[in-house]
């Protein structure tokens, strides 16, 4: 099973788990990253490259189903607006045992970061502002090459 | 060749998408983003430092001097940060 | 946070997740375990050392948290008595940055593995048999030392 | 000194707990094993290989050949397997 979606919707994680738990696996191993208010961060704006995006997607999970035998793979990515607390991308993963569940996960959120079209934009009150890419990102990206 | 810009380049140049006939000396993506850079003052400002810009040719991405050959679609915008 | 949980009432991952993400934490991690129905196996009954197996737990949650900076540190374990589809284990980690959180989460699963005192009985029909321990388990464990 | 068997070993000895006051003669966690099997037979096929036993002194894992020392609680059991 790959799932891959990129919706203005917010993450449902519940459901997101149970139909990785229902693919009879194991063990399950998720990501979640949440929008963060510090700095005075007060929303936040995800623009993508439509049809680009899915397809590197769908790509990685078929990667990772693979390179790790998984059961399940999931990777749900919110565009549009969002503010602190709300969920920016779910990844999660069904397999036999923990090291691939594990290690997949970590696989895919690490590539989702420099493969995939997205852009993030910082608003502070009536200020907005382009995140940067981090050096560190390429490097965690290439620990899997 | 459709042309696409997202984040602060689509912001800079004030458009998300243009359609264009560079003419045959345009060979790469970067001689494109030189090109291009002469359309308008927005082109322009979002265009200058093709060091911070990265680039996809059909969905794929690539580097600034990958050929453009019968490209269909070429997309520029500064480095990825999702997730 | 830390929260240590050893329970025979099944696990509500919503919930934990949830207490996790209220951390304000901008990445959280979880591993789950799920009883497989594979070789014919109809129930698992997990047994533990009560006093135990709660200490141990709350170290390791204490031993990543100062390892990792971590916000939030959840473990639960049903003891008991489960069926193939039921979750056995919730390890969930929240953290600033994603690689603190997964690699904790790794971690703690790992380690949660040969520190903690809990047995595993199969059940296949009418016959039982406890789990036997797998050198693969002392492996993994032995890489975060 | 209160002695706490778990899983099989609960099993084959057919109790959970007990306790006992070994001679001075049993130091460490081995000669207490050996000491015990002598109390039953359910003892005896549950200790009689303590190469595939494990102990906890006063809720910390310890090697077989941990002293006793003041112990208060002594679990055996066999290696974990939870998770």
């Amino acid at each position: 099973m790959i799932r891959v979606s990129v919706d203005t919707a917010p993450i449902a994680l519940s459901q997101e788990v149970a139909a990785l738990e229902e693919r009879g696996a194991g063990a399950v191993a998720t990501f979640t990253g949440v929008v963060r208010g510090e700095g005075g961060v007060t929303a936040l704006e995800l623009e993508h490259y439509p049809g680009m995006t899915e397809a590197v997607l769908c790509d990685l999970a078929e990667a990772a189903t693979e390179r790790w035998g998984l059961l399940g793979v999931t990777i749900v990515h919110r565009v549009g607006r969002m503010t602190p607390g709300e969920r920016i991308v779910f990844v999660g993963t069904a397999a036999g045992h923990r090291r691939e569940a594990l290690d997949a996960c970590a696989y895919l959120i690490d590539r989702l970061k420099t493969d995939a079209p997205f852009w993030k934009r910082e608003q502070r009150g009536d200020a907005a502002a382009w995140v940067e890419a981090r050096e560190s990102d390429s490097a965690a990206a290439g620990r899997w090459d | 060749m459709d042309l696409l810009y997202f984040a602060w380049v689509r912001e800079r140049i004030g458009i998300g998408h243009e359609h264009v006939d560079p003419p045959e000396a345009v060979r790469n993506v970067a001689d494109l983003i030189c090109w291009l850079a002469g359309r308008s003052s927005g082109h322009a400002e979002a265009l200058r430092e093709p060091g911070k810009l990265r680039a996809a040719i059909d969905q794929k991405f690539v580097p600034l001097d990958a050929l453009l050959g019968n490209a269909k679609e070429v997309a520029i915008f500064p480095p990825v940060t999702g997730g």
